[in-house]
């Protein structure tokens, strides 16, 4: 195997901060505790480059790094995953060592103006509020304040309270990772026994730290960065939220479209709605509605205004836009409907990924209302996926779901950012005189792909009504003919199903057309396949891999694609969707890899499944 | 085709604004009276038709959009002011009414009413309250009166109705006003008042079904009863009814009905409809039937003020933030760019 | 072909009234249209028993009678299907010739007590409104004085306007059989070609009588009686919401549950809240919640204090459930969710049928959140099907999904009606001690299938929380834990895939398991199949007829019974839904025959389809 | 296992209304006060442990029932009160808690809080007010005051929020109160209170979300500023603040702060929670900031009303055609059936 094909769940993390904020006793306790998970872990020491530096500066910051998750040993060329900071001065020491788009976990409370003043922000400027962090994973917590507040009544001086600060950083990097706190309450009972009011303090820090990741649904699943060779181009980091958020700008601004976001808050979607509020250079409209049905509803009259209308949500909102969801497929408007999926049913692991509502997107409303499904696959996939959801839901005059989920919504990686000019521009029949018969503007009449035209309310001489009713072929007008019901269910059905002939031929992602064993898989699986399936074919293993954007209507030219194989394995999180799709379009015993623990496939389980299939 | 000017021009008559659908309505149904002073009003408002939007949800009453030869979304139940919401949104030129029922708009649709007022959208709603579900024949509403005995309710309805006036006003309403199918003068005045009005308008008709709630407002419209029953207001004006002969007076709090002639109009308590207290105090006329206070039902403005328009600070906000130059490039570039050779 | 075994289209019509009410012209109108149309017609005439009779007595009675839908010639035999009449003492006559279960449409205002009395109905008891007429498809329709508001403004005098009123009626009939005016109108604009006011008048009335079964949402599919020889026993008539709703009261009254029904209204299930909230006398509460999502949270509280919770609506409200169904899930509470289809998708078409909504209930919502999807397939089979719903609900602790549709929720046909000895009471685990841990209780503890415990809010010592996060097996607290989400995702697809074990085998409803094509098929089809696959029999065609009530989970030995068929037809009023879920599961290359016209399927139909593949 | 008996008595202390459960808020989170004060007054009002429930939606707030050790259901997102009127509706003898949050029954939650407050069901609603979605980590609420810089209007907030009091007054509800988490003697009278009200209680708890919207309160609590700007409420008693030194008249409609001392405290204002359009007055003084009118915020009762209850009058109905022998067989056979031989 390839040095640069390494096993990708590996995380390096760095603890640092002021030698009095024991830095050392964190880190040295989460090693334990990993290493009792029975992961693989090494550290490597980081003091503080001056011992006797005043604190708050950066000759001051102490640190303890460790990497977890494969055999090799850290390697001073490491780059962190994950920074977790107590102030100012360790940020700044630490930050250019940290991956792009990696995580960060600062106090804020130690970014004060004497901190920053410290560590040598210029003008004070705060990191944290500035944007020059943007691309990074930030957790700022007010990890002084909180400590405090906790341990208030703990009969221990403000010093020694101080002093139990890093237990709630602690617990808050444990929520993070999924650990256990019980090795760390084993320990803090030892050490402190004879001390109880101090063991109680860490104890309660710890705890704290522990649920203010829950209570602040701070998503826990992380998104692995492949460090894989880039091409050569201009880059940055990015998330995959943020890349929907400008993916959206792009639409719009590129098609001198005027955007509309019209959301309720809900994890993992909310920071979608928070990128693009601050937009307003760009004239982007957003939207905080009083629930997830208004702000459907809204999206969907901004479009009849002629607006690019989209919303976006996660599971449980997008199951309240059912019914509006159908308006739209009978309305035939274009809106764009993002769902960043997390774990359910219902409420569900608000904070952990899965990717379990493909087929509410498909059937989650009454009648037959079909509409398109596309998946983003990467943080940054995420732009180009909205981009051409737009696409389609202007040209085709159609809503359409785009699926991301919280593992790509939140975690970042390197974008080769295109320019505007790269971005194609909409071809929408809007302004098209397909429309008029007879001098009569007619709202359902249609193109030869079978799309009637977007005409703004406001436009003279085209006023018209639409509805939810059955609507007559081409007049639109109210209709409770059978034949003619029949024929607009067709319509409907065929103009969806012909998006097929327009999307890219479905290709092999890796591997060859005539491999044992096809990997089949969308969304957020993407990395972790890839990267399997990149090992196993060093290896000389027969595999391949297909990764789909287009979930419906598939590519023309996937059944055939398929056929090919003699086994298909579809690894999903979630009990088999895709692989039910799959199934009954295709009648093709394709099978399902089913993973639903919240958290995303590990390259070894891939891997893992693919040599059981191949050994059998 | 023609121009747009074309267009607007020969719209401006009540038949411009008719579309060329059959109306459906029962024959005898209220409803028919407020499209036509509806139709009536829209020519005299100076709006071009194609910038006019009705939009409904679903109910008898919301068959109106079919009935306008303007833009019109016939929507889904209870949602028609949330979609005016992002048509007021994304074009701010619109006219925008919302037609909707009591069923449709303090049933089902009772939260987006109630957001819509406090953000006040300058949109005009224009609520049908027949007190019945007429669409899905005969179930009570939430206005139905407690005890009504309907399809649902065949021993009779537990619940209090709201009092809509009284709601709109809770929810930082900015116009509510009261009209009646059968004051074809009046509805007409609050149809343009309603216009008029920056900000959501909240205008509640009485509207008759002659098929499931048949004389519900009998007392508001039968000529015998009308007059004690009924109690126009006009802003500056004594409140007086009763053909005259009545007027009311504030006893602290408490409205009294005064014999006019031992009372002069002048001691009457004077309609300020930018007076919310005054305004909750006419809204609580609706709590009190005639034949326990003698007091009649307020018709006309009871409450108009002066806010912000939501989507005119949208428009604020955003014009201050606006740059017409914005530079996509820039924005995708990010702060953190960097180079792979 | 046998006598015994005819085409069911046929349907017999009877128009009766006063000899002044213009009920000659009224039947021609309609035949001459129905002729228009293609169909067979035969007429019968059926004049009053006393020309010179005085008007309202039951010997003045003129009738037109016509049948139309087969060549068979109307024989004096027949029973009417439809029954129209404009007074009382029209329908004293008529009545005793409609088939059990046939329409009524009555001039209500043809029932004043002069009418009454007339027609001598005792104590001048107004049959429209003593509850006599149930088991009938009763609409009452005030048509003098609809029609002279129609006309007040048409210049005419009141008896002209009177004249009308058979218009109005024409009118409203064609709406039900969904036929066209053209005809009619032209006819008038003939006859009256010189009294513009009378003909202007008359097609007013015309129109308004159309457009009235449209405003009213008045259904317009009609269910067909089959004729069949009835085995002995004693029998009444019901219609599919009157059976849902007798259904539900026999479930609560047989296990001593008290009936909580919350709903919000919706045609065509509205029915079933109008006529539990007349059964106060067993206790039945009736909610009709502010919106549909209120019922369905209302009804998972009522559970969760102890009630047989219920909510029914129809496709938009079911879209509305959705994420509180994900709630129902993950509390493992019974609720049972009806759904009376209509044509979809939105607003659709809310007075015709479908059953397109059958992969909303399957994935309407978000996460993997598997329910019992159950469908009635006749009027009568509601009951039994609601029944079953909920002892699986209340044994299985789980949400149950019943599907009807308008077609046979608005239909009433002959039942067998159940002592209630002969149901079978429910098996709860309610009160026993599975889930007492040491002592301590524990709220997901479960019997050996699976069931946690249903414990009524307010019993003593077993005070719980439960909620819609993800929940620890057996305490039911909160867990983020990986596995756990896994282990919990699996025993609650688990729990109600192991249903398929306690329901009836599927059986073959008629054929041979060795038959060439075997016809499957689900909810209201039921009957047109069944007589299509009678016929075909008994012409030696190797066919077979398999139904299903339960749809997920499919009934244990589906798969192989199926797999015994060579070609397996599906035909479904959607587009293939079914068909998908067989297909994907069996991988079987089961077809679809789909219609989508808002109207059932025709015997002639599934002959057609039937006869075409074994001629392949 | 315990008898009934026994779970009950020993659970009459607030440890025994404590759950198991670790508390997860923030440190410094005023839902540790409201959850305290509640589980202090539940041992008072002689209701057993398992008749009691507490229901919630979603948000910081709503994970209240966990904390305590009765019935609970952590429902979904605005729903609590939908799920709170079926719980009820089967059984009205359990003691029915609603646990809200300002996200979860004002924004998405709305419908179902004003028909709650309309049929009056005999439930406790506590809407821990923070002026915040917590859960979610920072966004506006329906109650943030207009201009609000949160992370959904990082240019400030747009609407004009929600006056909760005149919301629930508007609504028809039967008993308005207003509490906060620093004044936990009053908040347990207010709880105590609540839950005495036959009707839905709507009891508005100002609670301060240390993370995402510190000191929002802040007035209200500040040693030096609370004074001016709180004015307690009692039945009977004089509207008096500022430590003693002012009172409040009304000057015709318009409340007017005057000095104590020039003015007796008889002369002042006398509350009456009776008495609707002065609960509506009271309400308003939300609608001004003390720099403004110089009025307080009123804390206490400021409105109860006698309605019959929802559950009751359910109950009325059904008993009064009830029938504890009611027929199956006769049902099920119906009025018109017959016999095939
Ligand atoms: C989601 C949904 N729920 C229920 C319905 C059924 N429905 C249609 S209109 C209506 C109520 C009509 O009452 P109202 O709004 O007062 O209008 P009206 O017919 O009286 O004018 C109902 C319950 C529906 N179409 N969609
Ligand atoms: C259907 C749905 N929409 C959105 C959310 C996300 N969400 C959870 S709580 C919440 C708002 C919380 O605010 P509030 O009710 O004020 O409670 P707090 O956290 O401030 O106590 C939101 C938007 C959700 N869980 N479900
Ligand atoms: S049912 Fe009532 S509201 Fe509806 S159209 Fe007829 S009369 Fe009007
Ligand atoms: S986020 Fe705010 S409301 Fe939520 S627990 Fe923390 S301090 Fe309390
Ligand atoms: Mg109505
Ligand atoms: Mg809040």
């Amino acid at each position: 195997m390839e040095q640069s094909v390494k096993d990708t769940e590996d995380v390096v993390i760095l603890f640092a901060g002021d030698s009095g904020d024991g830095i050392q006793l964190t880190g040295g306790q989460f090693t334990d505790t990993i290493a009792l998970f029975g992961s693989d872990v090494s550290t490597f020491p980081n003091y503080p480059a001056d011992i006797r530096a005043p604190v708050g500066t950066t000759s001051g910051v102490s640190g303890f790094q460790l990497k977890f998750g494969s055999a090799e040993v850290f390697t001073p060329g490491d780059q962190y995953d994950v920074l977790v900071v107590m102030n100012a001065a360790a940020l700044r020491v630490n930050l250019p060592n940290l991956k792009k788009g990696g995580i960060i976990i600062a106090n804020s409370d130690g970014f004060d103006s004497r901190n920053l003043r410290l560590a040598q922000y210029i003008g004070e400027e705060n990191p944290l509020q500035d944007r020059s962090l943007d691309g990074y994973e930030v957790h700022a917590i007010e990890v002084t304040k909180l400590t405090r507040e906790a341990l208030k009544d703990s009969g221990l001086g403000m010093k020694a309270i101080d002093r139990c600060k890093n237990m709630f950083v602690l617990g808050f990097v444990y929520w993070m990772f999924s650990q256990d706190l019980a090795n760390t309450i084993r320990f803090i009972n030892h050490k402190f026994q004879y001390a109880p009011e101090v063991r109680d303090a860490n104890l309660k820090a710890l705890n704290k730290g522990h649920h203010y990741g829950d209570t602040m649904e701070t998503f826990t699943s992380r998104f692995d960065v492949k460090s894989a060779q880039l091409p050569a181009g201009a880059y940055r980091n990015i998330n995959g939220n943020q890349a929907m958020a400008l993916g959206l700008v792009a639409a719009a601004k590129r098609n001198d479209l005027e955007l509309f976001y019209a959301s309720y808050p809900i994890t993992p979607a909310s920071d979608i709605l928070h990128e693009l509020s601050r937009h307003k250079r760009f004239g982007v409209k957003t939207f905080q509605a009083e629930d997830e049905i208004a702000a459907i509803c809204a999206a969907i009259g901004s479009s009849f205004a002629g607006g690019l209308a989209v919303t976006g949500s996660s599971g449980p909102g997008i199951a309240l836009k059912g019914e509006a969801l159908g308006l739209a497929v009978m309305l035939e408007l274009p809106v764009v409907i993002i769902n960043v999926q997390r774990g359910g049913p219902s409420t569900g692991l608000p904070t952990k990924t899965e990717q379990a509502d493909l087929l509410q997107a498909a059937y989650g409303r009454n009648g037959e209302a079909p509409l398109p499904i596309l998946a983003a696959s990467s943080p940054r996939d995420c732009f180009d996926t909205v981009y051409e959801a737009a696409r389609i839901a202007v040209e085709y005059m159609t809503p359409v779901m785009v699926l991301s989920d919280g593992y790509i919504a939140n975690g970042a990686e390197p974008w080769k950012f295109p320019t505007s000019a790269e971005l194609h521009p909409f071809q929408s029949n809007a302004g098209s005189e397909i429309t008029n018969v007879e001098g009569v503007f007619m709202p359902y009449a249609r193109d030869d792909r079978q799309v009637r035209p977007w005409v703004k309310a406001g436009t003279p001489g085209k006023e018209h009504r639409i509805g939810g009713l059955e609507k007559e072929l081409v007049t639109g007008n109210v209709s409770y003919d059978p034949e003619n019901h029949e024929r607009m269910v067709a319509i409907r059905e065929g103009k969806v199903a012909g998006i097929a002939k327009d999307v890219p031929a479905q290709i092999i992602h890796r591997g060859e057309a005539e491999a044992k064993v096809c990997v089949l898989s969308w969304g957020s699986t993407f990395g972790a396949i890839e990267t399997a399936i990149r090992d196993l074919l060093q290896q000389g293993v027969s595999v391949a891999h297909v990764h789909l954007r287009y979930l419906y209507p598939f590519p023309a030219n996937l059944k055939q694609l398929l056929s090919g194989f003699e086994t298909i394995l579809i690894p999903e999180m979630n009990r088999g969707q895709l692989a039910m799709m799959i199934r009954h379009q295709f009648l093709i015993d394709a099978r399902s890899i089913s993973k639903v623990q919240g958290l995303p496939f590990t390259v070894e389980e891939i891997k893992k499944v693919i040599q059981n299939e191949l050994s059998k | 085709m023609k121009t747009a000017k074309d267009a607007s021009t020969t719209a401006l008559t009540p038949r411009g604004f008719a579309s060329n659908q059959d109306i459906r309505w029962c024959p005898g149904c209220g409803d028919y009276s407020i499209l036509k002073q509806i139709q009536t009003v829209m020519p005299t408002l100076g709006v071009p038709k194609e910038k006019m939007v009705f939009i409904s949800g679903i109910g008898c009453s919301s068959r109106f959009p079919y009935y306008m030869n303007t833009y019109g979304l016939h929507g889904i139940h209870g949602r028609a002011i949330a979609i005016a919401s992002g048509v007021k949104s994304t074009s701010p030129d619109l006219d925008v009414w919302v037609v909707t029922g009591d069923g449709d708009s303090l049933s089902i649709g009772g939260n987006h009413l109630i957001h819509a007022l406090r953000k006040n959208f300058n949109i005009n709603i224009v609520l049908f309250n027949n007190e019945i579900y007429g669409l899905t024949k005969g179930q009570y509403s939430p206005t139905s009166p407690s005890g009504q005995v309907t399809k649902s309710t065949p021993f009779g309805s537990l619940d209090r109705p709201f009092n809509p006036a009284s709601l709109a006003l809770g929810a930082e309403g900015t116009f509510v006003a009261r009209g009646i199918d059968r004051n074809p003068v009046q509805l007409r005045e609050l149809i343009a008042a309603s216009h008029r009005h920056e900000g959501t308008s909240f205008l509640e008709v009485y509207q008759n079904c002659n098929v499931f709630n048949d004389g519900a407002f009998h007392a508001f419209t039968d000529k015998n009863l009308r007059d004690d029953h009924v109690i126009n207001l006009e802003a500056g004006k004594p409140l007086i009814f009763g053909g005259g002969t009545k007027g009311i007076r504030l006893d602290g709090f408490t409205p009294r009905v005064v014999p006019l002639g031992e009372y002069a109009p002048e001691d009457c308590w004077i309609h300020d409809p930018q007076d919310k207290i005054k305004a909750s105090i006419l809204a609580s006329f609706f709590d009190y039937s005639v034949e326990q206070a003698g007091l009649p039902r307020p018709f006309g403005i009871l409450y108009e003020a002066n806010r912000p328009t939501y989507e005119q600070t949208m428009m604020d906000q955003i014009e201050r933030h606006f740059d017409q130059e914005a530079d996509l490039d820039a924005l995708l570039k990010g702060n953190n760019s960097w180079e792979v050779k």
